[in-house]
């Protein structure tokens, strides 16, 4: 547990935690690169600085699986390996850029589009914006389908908002509520299209156990968490009553 | 200059406080052997204590012969006045 | 001098009547003073023949079937104890050309003993299995089930020996025995047929996993529509703990073994074994990534066998007959038998055990006898809800892991479900997709959003909204699923769509023959 | 929602409110503070945080805040604004008066844990060259003296033995009178983390605290004793150590004085604190004592961490002492997963301790009495200095209120509201000439004040601060400050006000005076602090870039100390009239006495400060859930809403004293530790009477209180 926190870096996200093993040398798109054993294909990329998308991951949180944004080819193995939750092993030859990984991964950005605002996709900085830019995808092919789109905004935290509308329910905030601080307020209710992220029993964020750390506000990689004194006109700047 | 312009003996604190503390300070040196717990009072007392406070406490002494302290207090505070009682650095404990 | 009648304790048995058979016929001999020993035996699998009464007479056990309570008094007047002729007849059990074509090693005692004696299961071969195994070394008992050929009869077909090598070797104690007796496969019943029927073949199978793995306790995850099957098997570990067959040092070998059922909550998801395992630990069923491989990292982090019902169920024989006995059954590297189950609209519905290689054709005509509506056969899905739809041309392809999987179908847990002329395939395209988003994890997105476009963009098509666009975009969202989501569901649920697609395009309103071969 | 603005600005910096001392990013847009995110490479909290330094930030822009200074001639009449010049050259003549009219000793000053190592190593100089006497003292005195001096008295020295990631090699975590879940949120997740990974953990604490009992983390020993009986219980855990022989013969052999342990074991050893006798009193079960002692000693890594509940008691420094003991009895110091940590409750409290700010002491625990000591700082200084301790905070109200202490500078520290028997204090502030009050906003104290000066909070100067685990992290100015001045440059035009010329360019000076004068400090510095991040002292040339675990070879006295802690019950004793126990704490969304967290959106969770009874208690009392009750002690009496809870047992109740309106300290004692003089805040007796209202009873729970 020593290197996931010590060796954390500012303004680096290696996407899953810095390990202190034994050093591994493998290829990543043609570049020798070595890095500690124990470490995904992710981190290997991203030292051999070609990063893969991602959404669900990122370095403060073990390995989900879930985006399947960060698919990569590995020699000898069939199929497309996540790059988060397979480790290096000594000698893998890695590809992370073909047409095959572009086409699923633009298969499952659309599929996100297809359940996140359109108005909010021009302007947006957050990770999921990043990685619309990073593989060129911004619209999505599907017509009229079932979404979450009319989700009430649970303002009631004084420091943050959720707005359900843009959650990827990527649960980096759930992850996060239980292994870095350990209060365990928020899951995931209901099961398929249906899930959906819930503090407590469904209750709003204040109702709940939540200690407002923020620690959800700073894993959510789309905004759906969020401070609102990043807002115009500050009117969400929490002030106590008396200012 | 030195850095004693109040008058020794000003009535710095209440004398009940004064006697109070010394005592409390008496009850931890308690399990003390003999000796040693008088050692341990007179070290804390000269290493904490405003010299006024000290004044105040041995004021008392001369005065009422120390009514009101403990036994082995009362020895610490009559130690107080021997020579070479400013110890340098930290006393430590009384050495075992 | 007393006659022993046979009526079955199975479910279907019991849904059909057979309780109230039971009690007709004990009280008609009690009316004709006639001394007779009614026992609750475990069903043959003959569901169209349900409640299935046999008679034990000096030339044999003489089934009847379907005895209905009315038809009790009809049978007894024609001497029926006595095995005579009679409408429901069906003459000697061992010569009906269904059972008598199947080659039953697992289901060996099906039909034949009380569930819950234990004197009836040694007296049947049972046990043997275990004390053999007791006698040899761990590594021994693993070799021999590699030896066997098993493989997994849940649905991966992953070989069992194999698996059990890997957790012998894991380091980490405690381990662990699961069995997956989630069932969830739409018209499949032989893992519940084993549990209500013989549960002790299952429990002697966990105990010889255990002993071959170093795992000294064991979980039944049960699901929660089985309710006899919970009975049986609680009843089972009982009795077996009495007689010293589990417990802390079975039979004074030092080897100690113990069990216990869990009931599921209703999730498809939880016949999967990491979401299995996700449940079993009080979580939600969650699929967790592989690697780590259960058998490295399974339950509570410990090492772990995960094996399904009947393929436990299969292991005794294989200790007791040995590994090639088992592995002379079979063709390719399918090897052993394996019971498949004939549901849907099939004029004979029931349990075929056969070694690997019979064909299709010869399991829905020979021992299904066609349709039960009479019209003819137009589609069959094999090996669960995300198996493909075959149409007659694939009829003829022999029952094993390997050639099925050559046609992007597959072995499952040996269900064939039967579907008639009147069957609309682009219905039954949309159902694989409602279906999966219904039963998705909503781990993975693209099985948590492809699902639900997946259904809609089926509909658009029925519908005639863009077929073209949309069946192009169907198609790229089905590559997406196989290839990007993280387990079977997501990964499979498009395997019936485009087989629909391949080989009923008009049912969509479809040009057909221009369907691309993703079906190759 | 649309998209969020986007920062274009971010300064590294510390957070100012508990003793974690967090790194953070504070970001702005166009130069206006929008977002305090922790900073994943601060070594304190690898990027966690909580709602305080996450959110509550903007007490900062409050418009309560002063902007300028503010005079009067009496307490009576309304503030005048003035200029900063006249306000500093009129506070520096009022000090001299007083101190011509009443004698050099009738003067001090006060520095505050909220404030910076160079700012609090400012206020001890000026009481020393500009007073020219020792009056001198900081908050700690009554949170962690106590500590400094049981720790220095065991281990020689006092402050944490470990860092905090420590932890994480613990197999055994002991925590004792702390709350880490909500008085030091972020430490209290790793901790959390560490039992999730199967580490035992102990809890001797009167309330069923979270700590104790919440999702995935349970105490597999709680010891809920009565409060005041914690040296009896924890004399009782060595009983065990030693008659069961689980003691660490070898490290004793090597690293202690054998005879001193013998000594120590006779006394611990004695049957009157053997756990069948101890039990009893405390309330505790004694098979549990022998449980939690077993564990304890099995280690093989075993921590200790203890905050307020184990100081804040007539006995509190005997209870460090006991707590140094365990520790060394079984060797569990020197290398990480071990030691004995106190939780030290603000910022820099650990700042205010080690860098002089006492009556006895200059930098680096070193007397006033010891003349080689005095001259390094003499010959630096280039004046002579005062060979004697000077008043302890609590001696200097005793003696304002016995006529001969006149004028106090108090910087950043709010006594009236926080220091016990609150009646004495305001008596002495009424009997003082001139009070000089620094703060962000009008405190309690400020309302007895002739002068006020407005301070600058943590996000407007430049600084460093030093958190409980000895961490020497970086406070960087993100706005100019509000009133236009620093803290460190007003007390530094106060000093030259005063005659005695002092200039510094950048606290950075400031700091490069402490290294020369601290040798704990030595090798410190802003450039080494920028380079590493943040640096853990001792750094020397042997440790050029700081020390993590302490004692790893040597104590600083060569061998540790075992010293004999009889338990002496405290006289604060619950009779007939006064059949209750109270004993007071802090609650995660507040934070101390509420100046910063009461002007910010926490108020949210916890709006007032609320009694939890136990039910037995209410109902014997015609209590209900949301009655306001009167709270009588010996001392004094105050108004608090009653909370139902099953969180303290039945005879003990238990408040916050984060709003001045429920004046909590109103009722606590004045007896406090016999070496330190800490209060004792945790043990005191009284009796709840309900207030008759008009309305019924209100059945809801408050809802201004959430937690």
């Amino acid at each position: 547990m020593w290197s996931e926190l010590r060796n954390l870096r500012e303004g680096v996200d290696l996407g899953t935690p810095p390990r202190d093993g034994a050093a591994v040398s493998l290829t990543v798109d043609g570049k020798p690169v070595t890095a500690p054993a124990g470490s995904s294909v992710m981190v290997a990329a991203a030292l051999a600085r070609c990063p893969v998308p991602k959404l669900c991951a990122t370095d403060t949180l073990e390995a989900f699986g879930s985006c399947r944004m960060c698919l990569v080819e590995i020699q000898g193995r069939k199929g497309f390996p996540a790059a988060c939750t397979t480790l290096v092993e000594p000698g893998m030859v890695v590809t992370t850029q073909t047409a095959r990984l572009q086409e699923l991964r633009k298969g499952v950005l659309e599929l996100y589009l297809s359940d996140f605002p359109a108005g909010d996709v021009p302007g947006g900085w957050s990770e999921l914006h990043e990685t619309m830019q990073q593989t060129g995808v911004t619209t999505h092919p599907y017509v009229a389908g079932e979404n979450h789109l009319q989700a009430a905004v649970d303002a009631s935290n004084p420091y943050f908002l959720f707005d359900p509308t843009k959650c990827i329910v990527c649960s980096r905030c759930v992850r996060a509520c239980e292994d870095i601080q350990g209060t365990f307020a928020l899951t995931i209710e209901g099961r398929g299209f249906q899930s959906k992220v819930v503090a407590s029993q469904g209750e709003c964020f204040l109702d709940s156990e939540c200690v407002s750390c923020g620690a959800c506000v700073q894993a959510c990689p789309t905004h759906s968490l969020v401070e609102k004194s990043l807002f115009e006109g500050g009117e969400y700047r929490a002030q106590s009553p008396q200012a | 200059m030195s850095g004693r312009a109040a008058k020794s003996g000003d009535a710095v604190i209440h004398l009940d406080v004064l006697i109070t503390m010394a005592n409390q300070i008496g009850d931890f040196f308690t399990p003390y052997p003999p000796g040693q717990r008088e050692e341990g009072v007179r070290n804390h007392l000269r290493h904490y204590w405003d010299p006024r406070m000290r004044d105040a406490l041995l004021a008392h002494v001369d005065a009422t012969g120390g009514t009101g302290l403990h036994a082995h207090v009362l020895a610490a505070a009559k130690l107080l006045r021997e020579p070479g009682a400013a110890k340098t650095g930290y006393p430590g404990p009384p050495k075992a | 001098m007393t006659i022993k009648v046979c009526v079955p304790r199975d479910a279907t048995a019991l849904s059909l009547g057979a309780d109230a058979t039971a009690r007709a016929i004990a009280a008609e001999c009690q009316r004709l003073r006639q001394p007779v020993q009614v026992v609750r035996t475990s069903s043959r699998g003959l569901f169209w023949l349900e409640p299935f009464v046999e008679v034990e007479t000096p030339q044999g056990r003489v089934g009847y079937g379907p005895v209905e309570a009315e038809d009790v008094p009809g049978l007894f007047a024609a001497g029926f104890l006595q095995g005579s002729a009679h409408q429901l007849a069906q003459g000697n059990v061992d010569a009906i050309p269904f059972l008598a074509r199947q080659e039953r090693l697992c289901f060996a005692r099906a039909g034949l003993t009380d569930p819950l004696s234990l004197a009836e299961y040694e007296a049947h071969r049972g046990l043997r299995g275990l004390r053999n195994a007791l006698g040899m070394s761990p590594a021994a008992v693993v070799e021999e089930v590699v030896d066997s050929g098993l493989r997994g009869r849940g649905g991966a077909g992953f070989p069992t020996g194999i698996k059990w090598r890997t957790v012998a070797g894991a380091l980490g104690t405690p381990k662990y025995v699961v069995v997956n007796a989630d069932e969830g496969d739409s018209g499949t019943y032989s893992d519940r047929m084993v549990m209500e029927g013989d549960p002790f073949v299952l429990l002697e199978g966990m105990a010889i996993a255990g002993y071959a793995t170093g795992a000294s306790y064991g979980y039944v995850y049960l699901r929660s529509e089985y309710p006899h099957a919970a009975r049986v098997l609680n009843q089972a570990i009982a009795t077996l703990r009495a007689a010293d067959w589990y417990g802390a040092s079975i039979q004074g070998s030092g080897f100690a073994f113990d069990a216990e059922v869990r009931i599921g909550a209703g999730a498809y998801i939880c016949g999967e074994e990491t979401a299995l395992l996700e449940s079993l630990e009080g979580k939600r069923g969650m699929i967790r990534y592989k690697p780590p491989l259960p058998a490295i990292k399974g339950l509570f982090g410990q090492p772990t066998v995960v094996n399904n019902v009947v393929s436990l169920a299969s292991v005794p024989i294989i200790l007791d007959r040995g590994g090639k006995y088992y592995a002379d059954f079979g063709m390719g590297r399918s090897r052993g038998t394996l019971p498949i189950q004939l549901a849907g609209n099939v004029k004979r519905a029931g349990l075929v055990e056969k070694a690997f290689g019979v064909t299709l054709r010869e399991l829905i005509e020979d021992y299904g006898g066609g349709t039960r509506s009479g019209r003819p056969v137009r589609a069959v899905q094999v090996g669960g809800p995300l198996g493909a739809y075959f149409d007659q041309s694939l009829l003829d392809l022999p029952l094993d892991y390997e050639a099925l999987a050559a046609k992007k179908g597959m072995v499952g847990h040996g269900g064939i479900v039967v579907f008639d002329d009147t069957v609309d395939m682009a219905e039954q395209a949309r159902y694989a997709m409602e279906f999966c988003a219904v039963e998705s994890c909503g781990k993975c997105t693209p099985c948590r959003i492809g699902s639900t476009r997946g259904r809609e963009l089926i509909e658009k098509i029925v519908r005639g909204e863009n077929v073209a666009r949309n069946h192009r975009q169907l198609l790229a969202l089905c590559d997406v699923m196989e290839n990007a989501s993280l387990c079977a569901l997501g990964g499979m649920a498009p395997w019936p769509v485009l087989s629909a697609l391949q080989y009923f395009p008009g049912d969509f309103g479809l040009p057909a023959g221009k369907e691309p071969a993703h079906v190759v | 929602m649309p998209n969020p603005r986007k920062p274009d600005g971010s300064v590294v910096t510390t957070c100012a409110y508990c003793g974690v001392g967090c790194g953070f990013k504070a970001e702005t847009i166009r130069g206006e503070i929008v977002r305090m995110i922790p900073w994943k490479e601060g070594k304190a909290n690898h990027g966690h945080a909580c709602v305080k330094g996450r959110f509550a930030f903007d007490y900062w822009r409050h418009a309560d805040r002063v902007k300028k200074p503010l005079i009067r001639a009496s307490i009576a009449e309304p503030w005048r604004e003035v200029t900063w010049d006249h306000a500093i050259t009129h506070a520096a003549a009022e000090l001299k008066r007083i101190q011509a009219k009443h004698g050099r000793g009738s003067a001090g000053a006060v520095s505050s844990s909220r404030c910076t190592n160079e700012e609090i190593y400012l206020m001890q100089k000026f009481a020393r060259v500009a007073l020219r006497n020792n009056n001198i003292d900081n908050c700690s005195r009554i949170c962690h003296s106590p500590t400094q001096f049981g720790l220095s008295a065991t281990l020689g020295a006092g402050a944490a033995c470990q860092h905090f990631d420590s932890i994480l090699q613990a197999d055994v975590i002991l925590v004792v009178g702390a709350n880490p879940t909500e008085g030091h949120p972020v430490f209290g997740s790793l901790l959390k983390r560490r039992v999730r990974q199967g580490a035992s953990l102990l809890v001797i604490d009167p309330r069923r605290t979270e700590t104790a009992e919440s999702a995935h983390c349970r105490a597999d020993v709680h010891l809920a004793l009565r409060p005041g009986t914690n040296v009896a219980v924890l004399d009782s855990l060595a009983h065990v150590i030693v008659t069961e022989n689980l003691h660490a013969a070898k490290f004793i052999a090597e690293r202690c004085h054998p005879a001193e342990f013998e000594q120590w074991r006779a006394l611990v050893g004695d049957p009157r604190y053997a756990p069948e006798v101890v039990g009893p009193e405390a309330g505790v079960d004694p098979a549990e004592i022998r449980r939690a002692a077993r564990i304890y000693a099995s280690g093989p890594n075993s921590t200790i961490y203890y905050g307020l509940g184990v100081t804040e008691h007539s006995q509190g420094s005997t209870g460090v002492m006991c707590l140094g003991n365990l520790a060394l009895s079984c060797g569990m110091l020197g290398r990480e997963g071990v030691g004995v940590n106190p939780l030290r409750g603000q910022g820099n409290v650990q700042g205010g301790s080690c860098l002089g700010s006492w009556p006895h002491m200059f930098t680096g625990y070193r007397f006033v009495t010891d003349a080689a000591v005095r001259a390094t700082f003499e010959q630096d200084w280039k004046l002579e200095l005062d060979p004697e301790p000077g008043l302890r905070l609590p001696n200097m109200f005793d003696a304002a209120v016995a006529g001969t202490f006149k004028a106090i500078y108090i910087q950043g520290e709010d006594p009236v509201q926080s220091d016990p028997n609150q009646n004495h204090i305001v008596a002495a502030m009424k009997a003082m000439e001139c009070v000089i009050v620094q703060d962000l906003f009008l405190n309690e104290t400020a309302k007895y004040a002739h002068v006020f000066l407005p301070g600058s909070s943590s996000l407007e100067k430049n600084g460093t601060f030093t958190n409980a685990e000895r961490r020497v992290s970086m406070v960087r100015k993100v706005v100019p400050p509000l009133a236009g001045l620093e803290d460190w440059e007003i007390t530094v035009r106060l000093t030259n006000a005063m005659g005695y010329p002092l200039h510094y360019d950048h606290p950075a000076q400031i700091l490069d005076e402490i290294a020369r004068l601290s040798p704990a400090y030595q090798g410190m510095s802003f450039a080494l602090i920028e380079r590493c991040g943040s640096v853990q002292w001792p750094c020397n040339p042997q440790a050029p870039e700081g020390t993590e675990v302490l004692h790893t070879k040597t104590f600083p006295r060569g061998k540790a100390n075992f010293m004999l802690t009889g338990y002496v019950p405290t006289s604060e004793r619950t009779d007939e009239r006064f059949p209750l126990l109270l004993t007071t704490g802090r609650i995660l969304s507040q934070y101390n006495v509420g100046t910063q967290t009461r002007r910010t959106g926490n108020v949210a969770w916890y709006g007032e400060d609320v009694l939890d009874v136990h039910r037995t208690d209410a109902d014997a009392r015609g209590i209900q859930d949301g009655d306001f009750v009167t709270v009588t002690s010996r001392y004094g009496e105050t108004r608090l809403r009653a909370r139902i809870s099953d969180k303290v047992n039945p005879g003990v109740v238990y408040t916050t004293f984060h709003f001045a309106q429920s004046n909590a300290n109103a009722v606590t004692s004045d007896l406090n530790d016999w070496a330190t003089n800490c209060p004792e805040y945790k043990v005191t007796a009284v009796e709840l009477v309900k207030v008759p209202t008009g309305k019924p009873a209100s059945s809801r729970t408050p809802a201004s209180v959430r937690a």
